[in-house]
């Protein structure tokens, strides 16, 4: 299974998330720049975290206008793997691809700090590793991931099973029914603001964040009989 | 044309005001002659004897581009005038030192062909003025004086001081936007703010202090210094345009007072263009083409290509009209002292500078030639054809002035020093004591500033803020670094000497307990006016007790950077010296934290 | 050439936080009277071009596209000839 | 009532990198025709009052004490009746 990493003017999470690829799963993974136009060679690709285009405007307004961003649509509605962690996410609303929008935290103040999340929805191929309700440690760094959507789309969302992942107990930021990450109608494509690929060894306080990766490489060799 | 108004409002307007725009006079430049005759150095900063010093020196009366060249690198900022005597009592040297202090920053050797780059830098007078920016720039100046060298940077650490929160609205205003300022610096550029300190006294009122720290990774043979050697190779300028901010930062950041100076003289960051710079650098220090690079950072292109030129005992020549410029109508006094940021002055080998301009234009910045190297020992600079400044490297540089300013004990010492712990009687109910002391803002979790810090981006972080020292892993290794910055400006006032010993001594406790052996220090002096014999007082004395610790803990001194001047209306701050010490941790499997790992556990009290 | 001064702001059921926040601290600072306040952006930009239809479409598409997120916000715009 | 509507802007001085990063998009984007580009702040708020002086004095007062920072930004403002 390969895997791409975006890389946007600004993107700092890249390096993490390739790293996390490696070494949870030892799959191969390429830094793609954002001038590419041909994604076709990958299985599964990262929007990662970081500052794209340094967020002036909004975060993510800029970056979705890059030339690459054609392709993740196309993989998209080819049904590929997408994942936009924090800043990718904030890509993902933007572009359209993902309902809704990330404003800054109701706090005003960028929040850096491990949160508890809970495991809504198992049956994304993001997240068949996880049990239902599962209480995850995942770290959370962002000044803007204040989900909001209005109360029409959120009750669509509900009902098409599309909230991913909640904050447990504390909601960090003032996100609309305490939503930490969400996924496309069909399933595909995954927007959530809290890093997993920062959760995946002992040493750096959690490995929570490993059954994503796990999950994604699975459900692809299920699907292509791997 | 009627203007088009799409949703237009038709309540009557009562009243309009603009605040309008202080900047955009025009003025004709001063001839040498009105600048010696109306004493126009003066308000440059320079004195009547460092003004006839000029004179001497250059045989003849510099024009105003100049005088404010020579203001620049005779400024305390640059030129070190008044500590230099006092830095040279520190030690500097050891085995594993690789880099001392007089570069863009120190280094010291790791093993394995890797070392580690850091150094500290105050930004106390922008910050004061405009908290958020001042602080935001204060972090990206420190990040490209370690790029520069060709390293990594993994990780920032900060010292902050500031007057008393619990009252004053204004001195939360300081507080909240400085810590918003780095964060907003060092998260959006995605390098981890791991640990720093924060301490609030009355003392810092006017005179906050905005230490940044920066610590970076490289491989022993991709070291890069700011040299500008070999005749005829070209000089660049990188990264952003040149517009006419913080002009006289410099000379503004060495005298007392500068809340009333050219408030204009703030600059604005973009850790967006740094982010692009510190990759486009990276990348083409990595071809081995580049003969030297420095941060363009205070005092701008100027310092930039005086010291690079002072390094190799070269020469350069630069053409003004060929910088990339922001704003119209520079002149070349605007463009030789601008400070804007994320910009650098890169030296290549001759008939390289397409690899510049390749590497730049993929990252989306700009790599202009603006001059050469040359073999006569002059800074020259041209404006097209005209030459506009003319001057012996040499003088700005080596013979910059030094002074040797008396020192006298101050008299609150006979106070304090007779002052007896017995006079105090020993609380009745400790508890309540203790939670006294808990809510102190300086003693209380910092948690609300480092919060604030993305401390986990680049996934090395492991040993996170909230422990003494953080711990920083290098990837594929068991090693890692430990670091940490102290100081304690009223031990220091109270006692310099041993006040100094003991700031020393608490960063490289912090640094141990993580299981880390301490390698080296850098230090950022903040002080007061040195002017004041008291004051030289407290910076002699100190800086013995942090050399004798320096030298007894084997940490020599490989960077650092000196304040002075913090004085506002007669309240001088503590003496503040703020050391950043870093260790290496040999195994990560034998790391060290704070927490109580389980009942049972036995406590013992080490020391003495 | 024709100046475009555009206003971004938040929907009106989108809540702002930020301008509670300024307004709790024009509070603070004893302006009472203060009641309700919104922020959002401005920016102005300049159109080299001499047609004020064109330029209105044109500004308008960039409001839509890239300068308001319309999800949250909406935009508004004077053009003028300078 | 009075409805103060308030600008604030960077000095022309001073760099404004989200107004160059916007620019650069909207280039990409096609829009070659824009020149130049700065963004500020948009704020309105609210003022009990019926005396328009006096509010243009205090609302002088609030964005020089606090909603601009004089040192980088410059603000202008409206009043108006509502
Ligand atoms: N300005 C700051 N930036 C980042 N971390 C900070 C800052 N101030 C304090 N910290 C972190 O908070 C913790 C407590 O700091 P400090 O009170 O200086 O510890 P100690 O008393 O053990 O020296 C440390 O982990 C420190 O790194």
């Amino acid at each position: 299974m390969k895997f791409a990493v975006l890389v946007f003017p600004g993107s700092n999470c890249d390096i993490d998330a390739v790293k996390a690829v490696e070494d949870v799963l030892g799959e191969p993974v390429d830094m793609v720049w954002h001038h590419e136009t041909d994604l076709s060679a990958y299985d599964c690709i990262i929007l990662p975290g970081g500052f794209s285009y340094g967020d002036y405007l909004r975060c993510g307004a800029i970056a979705r206008f890059s030339p690459v961003m054609e392709q993740v649509k196309k993989a998209a509605s080819e049904g590929k793997m997408v994942i936009g962690i924090c800043n990718g996410f904030q890509i993902l609303t933007e572009s359209g691809l993902l309902p809704g929008a990330l404003r800054t935290n109701n706090h005003l103040q960028f929040n850096c700090e491990i949160s508890p999340l809970v495991v809504e929805n198992t049956e994304t191929p993001f997240t068949s590793d996880y049990q239902k309700g599962q209480v995850i440690q995942i770290p959370i760094a962002h000044g803007e991931g204040n989900y909001y959507v209005d109360d029409e789309t959120l009750q669509k969302m509900k009902s098409n099973n599309q909230i991913v992942f909640r904050y447990h107990g504390k909601n960090p930021n003032g996100s609309v029914d305490n939503i930490a990450g969400i996924c496309n109608e069909k399933g595909n494509v995954l927007g959530m603001m809290p890093h997993p690929e920062r959760a995946v060894d002992d040493l750096l306080g959690s490995t929570d964040g490993r059954a994503l990766f796990t999950s994604i490489l699975n459900k692809w060799r299920e699907k292509h009989g791997a | 044309m009627p203007n088009e108004t799409r949703q237009n409002e038709n309540n009557s307007i009562l009243q309009a005001v603009d605040s309008g725009d202080a900047a955009g006079t025009v003025s004709h430049e001063p001839t040498a002659e009105q600048v010696a005759d109306q004493k126009i150095y003066r308000t440059f900063g320079l004195t009547d004897e460092e003004y006839d010093k000029i004179v001497k020196l250059l045989g003849r009366r510099p024009n105003y581009v100049e005088t404010g060249i020579y203001s620049v690198m005779w400024s305390e900022h640059c030129s070190y005038k008044s500590s230099k005597p006092i830095l040279k009592r520190f030690p500097t040297s050891g085995p594993r030192v690789l880099q001392g202090p007089g570069e863009n920053a120190g280094i010291v050797d790791i093993g394995d062909n890797q070392a580690v780059v850091f150094k500290i830098e105050s930004h106390n007078h922008p910050s004061a003025i405009e908290p958020f920016q001042g602080a935001a720039t204060g972090v990206g100046g420190i990040i490209r004086d370690v790029f520069t060298m060709g390293a990594r940077p993994v990780a920032l650490l900060n010292s902050l001081r500031f007057g008393t929160i619990e009252e004053s609205a204004r001195n939360r205003y300081l507080f909240g936007h400085v810590v918003a300022g780095i964060g907003f610096y060092g998260n959006c550029i995605g390098i981890p703010t791991v640990a720093g300190e924060v301490v609030f006294d009355e003392r810092y009122t006017h005179n906050p202090l905005v230490n940044a720290m920066c610590v970076g990774l490289i491989d022993q043979d991709k070291i890069t210094k700011g040299n500008a050697s070999g005749v005829g190779n070209p000089v660049m300028a990188v990264g952003a345009r040149t517009g006419r901010d913080g002009i006289h930062g410099a000379t503004f950041a060495s005298t007392e007072d500068p809340h009333s100076k050219e408030r204009s003289a703030v600059q604005v960051g973009d850790p967006f263009m740094e982010k692009l710079l510190l990759e486009a650098c990276l990348e083409l220090i990595a071809t081995g083409a580049v003969v030297g690079i420095q941060d363009m950072g205070a005092a701008g292109m100027t310092s930039s290509s005086a010291e690079m030129a002072s390094r190799a005992g070269s020469g350069l020549e630069m053409d003004v009209a060929q910088v990339p410029r922001r704003e119209e109508g520079m002149t070349p006094y605007e463009i030789m002292l601008s400070e804007s940021q994320e910009r650098m002055l890169v030296v290549m080998e001759r008939g390289k500078e397409h690899i510049a301009e390749t590497i730049f234009n993929k990252w989306g910045l700009e790599a202009t030639v603006i001059g050469r190297v040359t073999d006569d020992g002059m800074l020259r600079i041209k404006e097209g054809a005209q030459v506009v400044a003319e001057i012996p490297v040499t003088t700005l540089v080596d013979e910059a002035p030094v002074y040797n300013r008396p020192a006298k004990r101050p008299d609150y010492l006979n106070e304090t020093e007779s002052f007896a712990i017995d006079s105090i009687a020993e609380p009745s109910d400790l508890n309540e004591t203790l939670h006294t002391l808990l809510r102190q803002p300086t003693i209380a979790s910092k948690e609300w500033v480092y919060r604030q810090y993305d401390y986990m981006v680049r996934t090395s972080t492991v040993v996170r803020p909230g422990s003494d020292a953080a711990v920083v892993s290098i990837r594929g290794t068991r090693k890692g670094l430990a670091m940490k910055t102290d100081g304690n400006g009223r031990y220091v006032y109270l006692d310099p000497e041993t006040g100094g010993k003991l700031v020393v001594a608490e960063a490289a406790r912090n640094v141990v307990c993580t299981g880390a052996e301490p390698l080296a220090v850098t230090d950022c002096l903040n002080y007061s006016n040195p002017e004041k014999p008291e004051i030289m007082y407290q910076l002699e004395q100190s800086a013995n007790g942090m050399s004798e610790a320096c030298r007894v803990l084997d940490t020599p001194v490989i960077s650092g950077n000196v304040s002075l001047y913090n004085e506002t209306n007669g309240i001088d701050i503590y003496p503040t010296p703020v050391i950043g010490m870093v260790g290496l941790v040999h195994d990560l499997n034998h790391l060290t934290t704070l927490d109580w790992k389980a009942e049972g556990n036995l406590l013992y009290l080490t020391g003495f | 050439m024709i100046l475009a001064k555009i206003h971004v702001t938040l929907k009106q059921s989108v809540l702002d936080p930020e301008g509670s926040a300024v307004a709790k601290s024009l509070h603070a600072l004893g302006y009472d009277e203060v009641e309700d306040i919104r922020i959002g952006k401005y920016m102005e930009l300049k159109v080299n071009t001499n047609d004020p239809k064109q330029a209105a479409e044109r500004v308008a598409e960039m409001c839509e596209k890239l300068l308001a997120n319309t999800v949250i916000e909406k935009y508004s715009f004077e053009l003028s000839e300078v």
